[in-house]
């Protein structure tokens, strides 16, 4: 425990300087949360490399959290999806139940290139196709995988902050 | 009657009585068996007779026929009768406790009676109280050929034995119980007997045979 | 008005641990102010009935805010003098309190969903535990005072404070902190902020809950938090409390009480930093040690007296 | 009048029975046994009220005589023969039905059994000691083929045992009634064997005599009364009669015997203390509740289930009466009047669920409530009172025993006996439910059989018996001052 | 004749009336008729009671009654208090039976012992000499043990609940009998007046106090006796459970003060320690195994074993107060604990005639059957509801106030001098304590699972709610546990005289009106304004959440399914599941049998076809005790029966060697 303290001490603040406060449009039902943006993530497809990366955006070094935005369990719970990944024909059906679960306003962020445009995997067999076909999508971040600056900043679209 | 005349005939049937008891015990033939049987209750009758012809007792002369006529006439009668309609297997069969040792038990029954009678005596010494402990012990014995033997006719005579030991002793004692009474008892006597010999008839249709280990059927086992 | 302090200090405090834990984990955090956002956002957003749920669903968060409210109106946190005395009573409020977690487990169960009714299941299965270890507690605590009333309780320590330091204060006192932080649902019992379905306790039942009804149920959590740091704090360090209702020992009881449910509140978040949450099958034995100080407190107090 | 009042429960049935050997056993005769029943039972009431009155009465030179106790036992006799009487039309029919029984089985059985019944009065109204020994050996020989009526293997095999045991049972006993004679000629009153006159002059009585007399009249008449060590004959004989048979040796016949068991151990109290018939009895008693037990325990045939619950109530009888206190003896009789009725009720509804589902077997019966409510009802309630529970009048006198043993020295012995009592009724409720309760059965025998409804008149008796009993139990209304009476004549007081 | 003679006479003829009229009238009308007639003799019996418990008394004696015994009766504070309670579940009962008696239970028999068995319960705690007491026990056993045969054609398990409960009650009764009647002897007479006028060895009363308390304990389902409960009581038709439940019971306990208390006359410590330890057990056992049970009815019949064991924690409790002279707490502790008795028959009799309603209408009594009844029951989900909040003690509930009394009288007995006081009190708060919190799980459990989420037969699907009778029958019920648990203070005054009559002079330990105060020690609480104060905190956080800017509309939306779905019933948590955490907890106590069963594909081990998995929570103290007693008697009867192997030398041959040995003996003692 003390040896614990001690790192702590040692290692203090991780969280780097944040960055200015990102211009371009809001989403109007953004606007309506007032600084508090509860998400939920939804892998509709995805090989995981976004998620290794929204990993490191709620994670000590870019602290989404200090904006105001927290990741939850439950659909209910939240304000906006971050989807990401090709939607699947599996999981086209679950998506939209979930859009259907998260209680108005709601928000759709498409993160990462699969789910803006299906990436590299347009066109196989298995794809639905983009986020945006199955559900209204909101933002969208784009890279593959997105860098977790991104992922923040369109965090940060949603919360205001 | 002289008074020893009197006491040694008393005697005299009272040895009658155990060893007939006795030799009932040791032989396994049936018809000999009766047969002893029969001399029992000549014995009995002659006890009666006795105690008749001391007291000179008009009464007792007439219980004292009674008793020859049922006892050493009717019922071994009865019993021969039965013995003949089986026809077959006139032995006892190998009794519950083997005949050596039967015989010890008579004798260690026979002390019993002894002990037991002590006080029977001791209440009213006379020689013919002198004598009940020879009734105790055909009691005891007749008893013992019931629990021992296995042919429905021997229980049959253990009962009798019994009752030959019982009447021992009222007559040793009181000369009787008076006359309804002992009319009633033989009549009874009479009657279990003639029971027990239709029974055994039907056991003998039933079962084919008069072995009592037969009976068996009637257990919670 | 007491109330009122509490409902408005709540979220705060949540706020405030969650930045604590936030700075030793060296990150920014979000604010102390933060869960507040979050309950203004909630309370505008959309009510849901999920199918198939009943009004034991709907009642069951006015329920949980009620019973709290009624604690943080009879508690003595600021003054001894409590608006309802005959309701003060350390045994009504735990059983208040846990009338507030009943409600919330029946509606875990009203949804019908898997989740629900296993939060539901291990919840009911923590309280079964936790309420001898309190009620014991509670015991040994008002052994000393001669009553179970929580202001006589409070003013008797503050007029003889030599027994806070009795081994009897002490033990009750262990007992008491993790008995709270299993009521509350704080790490190492249960993790509020798990995301992991199969571990959670407390978050499994109100899975289903949104908006409003969601904005209650945390405030609902975060007042029962203040609640029981409340009550820790003035049942072990009552000084500061107002005893007469002037208006300067008023402040002076706020003040006091905000100190003391800040302080202990930066103490809990700290530990929690150090702690991974439990198997849910150690919690008993974590539950049964508290017990055993608990009665050893009750022991000490008549042996020790 | 008096004198024909006494002869006539005597006279009575022998009457009947020649009227049964004369004109034979048919529709209009069927009900002959139940008139002569009822009359007994009138006969016995008026009785009962000239003793309470006027105190005993003699007949026939001193031969016969009746007091409160011999008027009750009498009332006894007289009820369980009413209920046995009224069945037993029902119940011949039945057995003819089945091929069991002819009309010329009847005949004998309605002779035997009205000269069972007389034998029985004559046994309770006899005023000397051998006559009563007379009297119950001569059930013996009545009940022997009543017992082997079925004449199968079973029935002369229990007519057997029945016959050998009892008979070199109560040889013991004569042995007995002969020593006391003996003792008491040694006397100054010469009292014979009159039961009134020993009982006077027993003080002086020679006490080694009287004690070896007493054993062997305790242990032979224990044998016709069912105690230990000489009760085998019972559960065969009972299980093997006729079911009115059944009735009546278990609900009478034992009493009777035990009755005779009463009147020696006043004289033996009277002669050597209350000590030695105490020890005896209490030993007995003791002996036939444990065998009870451990024989109903893992019971399979409900005919026997029923004779060793006789044993049972003949072991609680025995307890009570060497207790010997007022309470104990008047729970005494009352357990005896009450256990006649409700075991009479059982061997008759025992009879009937044989001739319905053709087994005597516990497991053979299952589910009987299901399509024979009537029947299962009163079979049921007849164990609910045989085992003690009010309203039945067994419940009182148990409790009155009870009571009087734990007031007495016999405090131990009457916990013991209520332990076993205990453990019967687990084993007799367990056996019983398992037979009533239950779904109607699928398949296996009870369901083979065609539900049969239960004759009206054997219904009536079975009721009536049972309502008797309840009845009795609520209160005994003008019994009490005769069982006071009783009670008298056996601790030897004024009431 | 005063009230109290009136109302009992007027009780007990009804009742007797009814079951005549059982017996007379046809099928139709007669549920109705014995329903009325029983609800009418409660309520008498209730006007009764409350008079004698307000003072009066009344007292008759009739021997012509129960030869060589005769009967005597005498109605007094104490006997008064159960009296009233046992006719207000009759009445209840008798309501909520006039339609539930109509399927399948409507014969004559049952119909006519039902109002019976309510007669005999209300004469027991007016008898007063053994004699009678012992026959209104007995003849309530009897008309109870036929009341819970009385569905012996549906269910197979009915009779072997009928032997378990009759052996039981036997030897309850024979336990109380020995007692009693050792009691009698040594004081002389039979009745209750000669019995407290004796003067008795320490060692004899302890026995009779120990004789009787175990055939009472019995009776009230304590351990470990209480075997027969968890039987009976759900085998029972409901209206009967009910009775037994709420009623029954009860009698027990008024055995245990009638005999230790008031006949005996208090004594010694260890008495009251005894009584204390078994509650105890009692309590935490009993409510263990209903946190275990998946049966409505077994669990509730369990319930009750932990209820009667509060109490007796109480009526400890308050001996042992007696004992050592401390009046008030004794008189605070025996106040709980008769208050608990009326609130445990108040919820009591509304779960059992709810769980009535549910079988009524589902069919089973198997929770990890039912669910989802709150649609098609409303009105019963409801009166579960209300019952399930009062029997698991929190506020605003009946057993609070209850429970709470308790509680002060344990805390306040920690600071009696003694070293006694000074260990059990403070267990004793634990076990309360441990009581209630499994009692929460346990009654969230019956009700969560019972009535709430989707149903998981077909039977909990399709019920439909009950007739009107059964309804109003719990409404009743319903509207006395909401009175009971708003204003506990009105039945104070009654206890305080009860509690005169069990332990001689008390002060009056509790008072006020709408606040209880306790008197001599301190505790105050106001059920009715902790309720008051519960409402309006409501009410202000409705407002609160109806301010502007809050959306009051509600979408309907799916579950959160996680997407996937249908989620159906088989996905749920059900009772089983439900207490599994619990009954990991307490393995060592609760010991459940555990089968897995795994099904292989022939290629190969690994490959599952299916598993199988069942458990069963048996009652430990049953396998223990029970089983080596049963094996021992069976064994005892499989080796008895050698006695008669049908030899006829044999059965010569006993009598033989005892004539031999007999004589042996009358030569050797000569």
């Amino acid at each position: 425990m003390l040896g614990l303290w001690r790192k702590i001490r040692r290692t203090g603040r991780v969280a780097e300087a944040a960055p200015p406060r990102p211009d371009g449009e809001r989403p109007e039902a953004a606007r309506r949360l007032g600084g508090s943006v509860q998400v939920r993530h939804v892998d509709a497809g995805s090989c995981n490399g976004c998620e290794v990366e929204i990993g490191s955006a709620f994670g000590p070094v870019y602290d989404a959290e200090r904006y105001g935005a927290r990741l939850v369990a439950s659909p209910r719970h939240a304000d906006a999806l971050l989807v990401t990944g090709p939607v699947t024909r599996n999981m086209a059906e679950p998506l939209r139940r979930t859009f259907e679960a998260v209680p108005q306003p709601r928000l759709v962020v498409a993160v990462g290139d699969c789910a803006r445009n299906c990436g590299v995997f347009a066109g196989a067999y298995g794809v639905v196709g983009p986020v945006s076909e199955v559900v209204r999508v909101d933002v969208e971040v784009a890279g593959c995988p997105p860098r977790p600056e991104a992922i923040v900043e369109a965090l940060r679209k949603l919360t205001g902050r | 009657m002289t008074d020893t005349g009197y006491v040694q005939a008393l005697y005299l049937a009272c040895g009658v009585l155990l060893l007939t008891a006795v030799v009932i015990l040791w032989r396994r033939e049936l018809a000999v068996i009766i047969r002893v049987f029969a001399l029992q209750g000549a014995a009995l009758a002659a006890l009666a007779a006795i105690t008749a012809a001391h007291q000179g007792s008009a009464e007792l002369w007439a219980v004292a026929a009674g008793i020859a006529a049922l006892r050493a006439g009717v019922l071994p009668w009865l019993l021969r009768r039965a013995l003949v309609e089986s026809g077959q297997a006139a032995r006892e069969t190998q009794p519950l406790v083997n005949v050596a040792a039967s015989l010890l038990a008579a004798a260690a029954l026979t002390m019993l009676a002894y002990a037991v009678s002590q006080p029977l005596v001791a209440l009213a010494p006379s020689p013919a109280t002198q004598a009940v402990p020879v009734g105790v012990a055909v009691v005891l014995i007749g008893l013992f050929v019931l629990v021992t033997r296995r042919r429905a006719l021997s229980q049959l005579v253990g009962f009798l034995l019994m009752d030959n030991g019982i009447t021992t002793v009222a007559f040793l004692t009181t000369e009787g119980v008076g006359l309804i009474v002992e009319v009633g008892v033989w009549l009874d006597v009479l009657l279990v007997v003639l029971v027990l010999q239709i029974l055994t008839t039907r056991m003998r249709a039933a079962f084919g045979g008069t072995d009592l280990d037969d009976l068996r059927g009637l257990r919670d086992t | 008005m007491q109330a009122l302090l509490v409902v408005a200090v709540a979220p705060l405090l949540v706020g405030l641990m969650r930045q604590i834990r936030a700075r030793l984990e060296g990150r920014a955090g979000a604010g102390v102010a933060q869960p507040w956002r979050d309950l203004r956002k909630l309370l505008r957003k959309e009510r849901i009935a999920p199918r198939g749920t009943s009004e034991v669903f709907r009642a069951a968060p006015l329920v949980l805010v009620a019973t709290t409210l009624v604690v943080a109106v009879v508690a003595p946190f600021v003054t001894t003098a409590s608006a309802i005395d005959p309701v003060a009573d350390l045994f009504a409020v735990v059983a208040l309190l846990a009338l507030g977690t009943v409600a919330l487990a029946l509606a875990g169960l009203d949804t019908g969903t898997a989740f629900g009714g296993m939060g539901a299941s291990r919840e009911m299965t923590i309280i079964a535990l936790v309420e001898p270890t309190m009620l014991v507690a509670i015991v040994a605590l008002s052994v000393r005072a001669g009553s179970t009333n929580l202001a006589t309780i409070v003013s008797s320590t503050l007029h003889d404070p030599a027994r806070l330091v009795s081994p009897a204060s002490l033990l009750a006192a262990a007992a008491l902190v993790v008995v709270i932080v299993a009521e509350t649902g704080r790490l190492p019992v249960d993790n509020p902020s798990t995301h992991l379905e199969l571990s959670m306790v407390h978050e499994a039942m109100v899975l289903e809950y949104a908006g409003p009804d969601l904005a209650l149920i945390e405030l609902a959590s975060a007042m029962r938090l203040t609640v029981f740091l409340g009550l820790l704090a003035n049942l072990f360090l009552p000084w500061g409390i107002a005893t007469t209702a002037t208006p300067l020992a008023l402040l002076l009881g706020v003040l006091a009480l905000l100190v003391k449910i800040a302080l202990l509140g930066a103490v809990l978040a700290a530990g929690e930093v150090f702690l991974a949450k439990l198997r849910l099958f150690r919690v008993p034995e974590l539950l049964a040690g508290s017990f055993v100080l608990a009665l050893l407190a009750v022991a000490a107090s008549f042996f020790l007296a | 009048m008096t004198e024909l009042l006494i002869t006539a429960p005597i006279a009575l049935p022998v009457v009947a029975a020649a009227v049964y050997a004369a004109v034979g056993w048919r529709r209009t005769t069927a009900w002959v046994s139940a008139g002569s029943a009822a009359l007994v039972l009138a006969a016995a009431i008026t009785l009962a009220l000239d003793t309470m009155r006027g105190g005993p009465g003699e007949a026939v030179g001193g031969l016969l005589r009746v007091d409160a106790l011999s008027a009750f036992m009498l009332i006894v006799i007289g009820a369980v023969g009413l209920l046995a009487a009224v069945a037993t039309p029902d119940y011949l029919r039945g057995e003819m039905l089945t091929g069991a029984a002819s009309m010329r089985t009847a005949t004998r059985h309605s002779v035997l059994v009205q000269l069972f019944l007389a034998a029985m009065a004559l046994a309770v109204l006899a005023a000397n000691l051998g006559v009563l020994w007379v009297a119950i050996e001569a059930t013996t020989v009545v009940t022997a083929f009543l017992v082997g009526q079925r004449r199968t293997r079973a029935a002369v095999e229990a007519a057997w045992k029945y016959v050998v045991i009892c008979s070199a049972g109560i040889a013991l006993a004569l042995l007995g009634v002969i020593l006391l004679n003996y003792a008491a000629a040694h006397t100054a009153g010469h009292p014979g064997l009159d039961l009134a006159l020993l009982a006077l002059s027993a003080a002086d009585l020679d006490p080694d005599v009287t004690r070896m007399a007493t054993a062997l009249l305790l242990v032979g008449f224990g044998t016709k009364a069912g105690l230990v060590p000489l009760h085998a004959w019972l559960p065969d004989a009972h299980g093997q009669a006729p079911a009115p048979v059944s009735a009546l040796m278990s609900g009478v016949l034992l009493s009777v015997a035990f009755y005779a068991i009463l009147r020696v151990k006043l004289i033996a109290d009277a002669a050597l203390g209350t000590g030695f018939a105490r020890a005896l009895l209490v030993a007995m008693a003791l002996a036939s509740l444990l065998l009870a037990a451990s024989l109903l325990l893992a019971q399979r045939d409900y005919k026997r289930m029923l004779a060793y619950s006789s044993i049972e109530h003949m072991g609680l009888v025995a307890l009570g009466a060497a207790i010997g206190s007022r309470l104990a003896l008047a729970a005494v009789l009352l357990h005896v009047l009450g256990h006649g009725l409700a075991k009479a009720v059982l061997f008759l509804g025992a009879g009937r669920m044989l001739q319905v589902t053709g087994t005597s077997s516990i497991a053979g019966v299952r589910g009987l409530a299901a399509h024979q409510p009537v029947l299962s009802g009163c079979v049921g309630f007849g164990v609910l009172a045989l085992i003690g529970l009010p309203p039945f009048s067994l419940f009182a006198s148990e409790l009155g025993i009870a009571r009087a043993g734990f007031a007495s020295s016999l405090g131990w012995a009457t916990a013991a006996a209520f332990l076993l009592v205990l453990i019967i009724a687990a084993a007799l409720v367990g056996h019983t439910s398992r037979m009533l309760l239950g779904g109607p059965a699928v398949d296996g025998p009870g369901a083979a059989t065609s539900p049969r409804p239960l004759p009206v008149s054997m219904g009536a008796a079975l009721i009536g018996g049972l309502l008797g009993a309840a009845v009795l139990g609520v209160t005994a209304g003008p019994l009490a001052e005769l069982l006071s009476h009783a009670t008298s004549i056996l601790t030897g007081s004024t009431p | 004749m005063n009230l109290a003679a009136t109302g009992l006479v007027v009780a007990a003829a009804l009742g007797g009336l009814s079951a005549v009229v059982a017996l007379v009238v046809p099928t139709r009308p007669r549920p109705v008729l014995v329903g009325l007639g029983t609800a009418a003799s409660g309520a008498a019996a209730v006007t009764a009671g409350v008079a004698a418990t307000g003072g009066q008394s009344f007292a008759v004696s009739l021997p012509e009654l129960l030869p060589l015994f005769g009967v005597s009766l005498e109605l007094d504070a104490l006997g008064g208090l159960f009296v009233a309670v046992t006719g207000g579940v009759a009445v209840v009962a008798g309501i909520f039976g006039m339609s539930y008696s109509r399927h399948g239970i409507g014969g004559r028999s049952v119909q006519s012992v039902f109002p019976l068995f309510v007669v005999v319960m209300l004469l027991v705690p007016v008898a007063a000499s053994v004699g009678t007491f012992l026959v209104c026990w007995e003849l309530m056993a009897l008309t109870s043990l036929l009341l819970v045969a009385a569905e012996h054609r549906q269910r197979p398990e009915v009779a072997s609940a009928v032997r378990w409960y009759a052996v039981m009650t036997h030897l309850g009764l024979v336990s109380v009998l020995f007692g009693l009647l050792v009691f009698a002897a040594r004081a002389g007479g039979d009745s209750f007046d000669a019995l407290r006028r004796a003067d008795l060895s320490p060692g004899v009363a302890g026995v009779v106090f120990v004789l009787t308390l175990l055939g009472f304990a019995s009776k009230a389902g304590i351990l470990p006796l209480h075997a027969w409960l968890p039987r009976a009581h759900p085998e029972a038709p409901s209206h009967v459970s009910a009775l037994m439940s709420a009623a029954m019971v009860n009698l027990g306990v008024y055995g245990i003060a009638r005999v230790g208390g008031d006949l005996l006359g208090g004594g010694p410590a260890w008495w009251w320690l005894l009584v204390l330890g078994l509650g105890a057990v009692s309590a935490v056992y009993g409510i263990l195994q209903a946190a275990m049970s998946a049966d409505l009815k077994r669990l509730l019949g369990y319930s009750t074993t932990e209820n009667m064991g509060l109490v007796l924690v109480g009526l400890g409790a308050a001996g042992l107060f007696a004992s050592s002279g401390q009046r008030v707490l004794a008189g605070l502790a025996l106040a709980a604990a008769l208050l608990h008795v009326i609130n445990h028959a108040s919820f009591k009799s509304l779960l059992f005639l709810a769980a009535g309603s549910v079988l009524h209408g589902t069919g089973t009594r198997d929770l990890d059957a039912l669910g989802g009844l709150r649609r098609g029951m409303p009105v019963t989900t409801a009166a579960f509801g209300v019952g399930a909040l009062a029997a698991s003690a929190l506020p605003p509930g009946t057993a609070f106030v209850s429970e709470w009394l308790l509680l002060q009288a344990l805390v306040h007995g920690v600071a009696v001098p003694g070293l006694a006081t000074a260990i059990v009190m403070p267990v004793a708060v634990a076990v309360v304590a441990l009581t209630a919190g499994l009692a929460v799980a346990t009654f969230v459990k019956a009700f969560g699972v019972g009535f709430l989420a989707k149903p998981r037969s077909a039977g909990a699907q399709q019920a439909t709610e009950s007739p009107a009778t059964m309804l109003v029958g719990m409404a009743f019920a319903g509207a006395a546990c909401v009175v009971l648990a708003l204003e506990p203070a009105m039945v104070l005054p009654a206890l305080a005289r009860v509690g005169g009559v069990v332990f001689g002079s008390l002060e009056s330990a509790v008072g006020g009106e709408v606040t209880l105060r306790l008197e001599g020690v301190a505790g105050v609480l106001s059920p009715l304004l902790l309720a008051l104060a519960l409402l309006a905190a409501v009410v202000v956080t409705v407002a609160a959440v109806r301010a502007p800017g809050v959306r009051a509309a509600r979408r309907e939306a799916r579950l959160w399914d996680c997407g996937g779905g249908p989620m159906s019933a088989r996905m749920e948590y059900t009772a089983t599941s439900f207490a599994e955490p619990l009954q990991r907890v307490f393995d060592d106590v609760v010991q459940p049998e555990l089968d897995v069963d795994v099904d292989h594909h022939e290629e190969s081990a690994y490959l599952v076809r299916a598993v199988e998995y069942r458990r069963r929570v048996a009652d430990r103290v049953e396998r223990r005790l029970y089983e080596p007693v049963l094996a021992v008697a069976w064994r005892w009867g499989e080796a008895g029966r050698g006695l008669a192997n049908g030899s006829v030398h044999r059965y010569l041959g006993y009598g033989f060697y005892t004539l031999c040995g007999l004589l042996i003996v009358l030569v050797v003692l000569r």
